[in-house]
């Protein structure tokens, strides 16, 4: 029963203490969502969960085993998507993906995951001919590509029409569904069914409370 | 393991910038005095009262200034990248600061062992500059300092700044031996056979004086004006961590957290 | 007072030997004189900020 | 194994698409080379006796020329993000563009050598002495340069910058690979100087991508 959860985490970026004694846990098929307002730490959060930073107290455990003992380990279990959608304007969509999905080992069906984000026409379409919110789905669609366990979504709605929210919905359900969780932060309310509120807010320290 | 547990215990008391900034406050003085001390007490040896030397003359005076100028450049890059490496294992502010005020220390010393060693290579051997090996690796050192002061202005999060020239003051650390030994290999190469040795002859004792006190004036001038910078830059940290939270109005900053929690972990 | 000015001569070769003397305290003198500046504009500026936040205080150090 | 391939595969399509890359390079390499005549004068003699220097200080700096936007364009679009999130280690990513980055420089530079020895009048027994230490001395550069451009990433100033970082830790290899060659054309043995380029890059080899990762996951963390 993977469990990844977090013991109160304090983490600073450059001079400024971004959250204190933050904990969560998740098991396999639940979904959590990050609240707060903006600069309140919901990258900062997802990117610690990712193990790109280092929290400065505190300890992410994966099965009870802290991640960073073994980055790559840990690697192996999650897709990361952030803002930027790492996709090279000189190469297909195909090649784009096909790309992300060799570098893991268990590469699935490259179509169905085109066709899951209705980008099924776009495969053989360069790059830079795609608006954002096609990039967003090419992103989306890499992690469909290749399975893993952890779903860390930063803003995954941003530059989605109402018809791409709904297919990111059903897409995160069925996997949900076979037994991966998914933690997202997002403004735009979807709908992630009896998915657990993460308010980054009561983590702030108050003036006082230091 | 034992070694990173050990160094953060013995480190940790004066990570805290306040009380380094209170420990930094009693040595100020001190190695204020002992620089004006050694320095009056060089300068009477080396101007005053030691003979010239019987082959190079009056010019052996600008050695008692060279030399430990020399010596203050490689001092000052192995300070600089113990404290880097310090700053990087242990995450260490203090040290990473330390490094940051010593690299325009350093960079002046260099500059001072070549202006010098060019004005005391004209004298000797008519030309001011000669591709000699030492004096040539004194100059790739200076570059080195240049790097590492370029590249720790060059980022907007100071931070981000001290931890990439940090790597980069390892990395040059690691690459001075090689140069040195490249740059002896190449000068042997091209060596014209008749050009006197740096050095001259064996140094005799009364020349030593004045070059030891020299040597000692320069190394507490580094230490008094290194501690002024450090305080410096944690002042310049404090003032960023208000201005943030007047930007933000968040919660208290970094160093406030720091000293919380290093208070209560003494 | 020729004696002095020979002195000063050092056997012809004075200039290098001054110009080399007079280099290392310039260098020193400002690097120490922009360090000096460069804490004192730090600590004004972080005294003219602690004010405005009353319950942070700032301890007065005096340095050299 | 196979990410390192996969990522040498994609970078070489990237260079091959993106196009001009390495010509860009190597047309700069020969006109740097070319300047040296009209600067020096044309006499054989001349430029035969600084024929190795010249060649190898303009293969040395036309190789840091692509250095700058080995890790920047991956930085800005997000990719070096993902990669560094990968199973594999970064080292091994690290390991990958640059032997890509020599692939589509370093090589290049090397099959443009001989005509730049026809064109300075390099004397003839110190020709496979100069294309041998290129082809040591070039995947050095481009180590060490590797660490260079990912120290800069996020930088105001990259490309300046890098010169700074690069170019004094280029100098042992500039030494080695000169000395070897003038040794060659003088006809001394140059056994020693070709086994201390070989040590240098076996150095370079380890050490060079384990710092370029350490300093990539830095530029990440902000």
């Amino acid at each position: 029963m993977a469990l990844f959860s977090g013991e109160n985490i304090l983490c600073f970026r450059g001079e400024r203490t971004v959250f204190a004694d933050l904990s969560f846990r998740i098991q396999l098929g639940e979904a959590l969502v990050l609240r707060g307002p903006n600069g309140s730490g919901k990258s900062t959060l997802l990117r610690l969960m990712a193990g790109l930073l280092k929290p400065h107290d505190g300890t992410i455990t994966w099965d009870g085993e802290n991640i960073s003992d073994d980055p790559e380990g840990h690697n192996a279990h999650l897709h990361y998507v952030g803002h930027a959608d790492a996709v090279k304007p000189v190469l297909s969509v195909h090649e784009n993906i096909v790309f992300w999905a060799n570098l893991r080992a268990n590469a699935g069906p490259i179509e169905a995951a085109l066709d899951a984000f209705g980008i099924g026409y776009l495969t053989d379409v360069p790059g830079r001919f795609l608006s954002a919110g096609q990039k967003r789905r090419v992103n989306l669609a890499r992690i469909l590509a290749s399975p893993a366990e952890l779903w860390l979504l930063d803003e995954p709605t941003t530059a989605l029409d109402a018809e791409a929210i709904s297919d990111l919905e059903r897409e995160i359900a069925t996997h949900r569904a076979s037994g991966g969780m998914v933690i997202a932060s997002t403004h735009t309310e979807i709908g992630l069914k009896d998915a657990r509120i993460l308010n980054l807010d009561d983590f702030r320290l108050t003036e006082d409370a230091a | 393991m034992y070694l990173y547990k050990f160094g953060k215990m013995i480190f940790h008391k004066y990570a805290n910038p306040t009380r380094f900034l209170k420990l930094a406050s009693t040595i100020q003085p001190w190695a204020a005095a002992a620089t004006i001390g050694f320095l009056l007490a060089g300068l009477y040896f080396a101007l005053l009262s030691s003979p010239g030397d019987y082959q190079q003359g009056e010019t052996v005076r600008i050695m008692y200034i060279h030399v430990p100028a020399a010596w203050m450049a490689m001092f000052c890059y192995t300070a600089m990248a113990a404290a880097a490496a310090v700053g990087l294992i242990w995450k260490h502010p203090v040290a990473e600061l330390a490094a940051r005020a010593t690299a325009p220390i350093g960079a002046c010393f260099t500059f001072l062992a070549l202006f010098t060693g060019s004005l005391w290579g004209k004298p000797m051997w008519g030309t001011w500059w000669v591709w000699d090996a030492r004096l040539t690796s004194v100059l790739i050192l200076f570059f080195l300092y240049l790097g590492y002061m370029a590249l720790s202005n060059a980022f907007d999060d100071p931070a981000r700044g001290s931890k990439a020239s940090s790597i980069l003051a390892l990395v040059g650390f690691v690459n001075v031996p090689i140069i040195k030994f490249s740059v002896d290999w190449w000068n042997t190469l091209h060596q014209p056979a008749s050009v006197i040795k740096m050095d001259g002859p064996a140094i005799h004792a009364s020349m030593l004086i004045p070059l030891i006190l020299m040597a000692f004036a320069f190394k507490a001038f580094y230490i008094w004006v290194m501690l002024m910078r450090i305080r410096g830059e944690i002042n310049e940290g404090k003032i960023r961590a208000l201005r943030l939270r007047q930007v933000h109005g968040g919660p208290p900053s970094r160093t406030t957290i720091l000293e919380k929690t290093t208070e209560g972990a003494r | 007072m020729e004696q002095l000015i020979s002195y000063f001569q050092m056997g012809g070769h004075g200039s290098f030997i001054w110009t080399s003397y007079g280099m290392v305290f310039v260098v020193l003198a400002v690097l120490w004189l922009q360090s000096r500046r460069f804490v004192r504009n730090s600590q004004t500026e972080l005294d003219g900020l602690a004010v405005d936040r009353p319950h942070c205080q700032t301890s007065k150090k005096n340095e050299t | 194994m196979n990410t390192f391939i996969s990522i040498v595969r994609r970078d070489l399509q990237l260079a091959m698409r993106q196009g001009m890359d390495s010509v860009m390079v190597v047309a700069f390499f020969i006109l740097a080379v070319m300047l040296f005549p009209f600067g020096v004068g044309p006499e054989a003699n001349i430029l035969a006796r600084i024929a190795a220097g010249v060649i190898w200080v303009a293969a040395l700096l036309s190789s840091m020329l692509s250095l700058e936007r080995l890790f920047q364009i991956d930085y800005e679009d997000g990719s070096l993000e993902l990669l560094a999130l990968q199973p594999c280690a970064l080292e091994i990513t690290v390991m990958a563009k640059i032997t890509a980055h020599w692939l589509t420089t370093g090589l290049p530079l090397l099959i443009a050598t001989p005509l730049l020895a026809v064109f300075m009048s390099l004397p003839s027994d110190g020709f496979w002495a100069l294309l041998f230490t290129l082809a040591i001395g070039t995947p050095s550069l481009s180590l060490i340069g590797a660490i260079g451009a990912a120290l800069i990433l996020g930088s105001r100033r990259g490309g300046v910058l890098l010169s700074l970082l690069v170019l004094p830790l280029y100098i042992p290899v500039l030494i080695f690979g000169v000395s070897a060659v003038d040794g060659a054309i003088s006809g001394l043995p140059i056994k020693a100087h070709l086994l201390i380029m070989a040590g240098l890059l076996v150095a370079a080899l380890p050490l060079c991508p384990w710092a370029g990762a350490g300093a990539i996951k830095q530029a990440l963390e902000t």
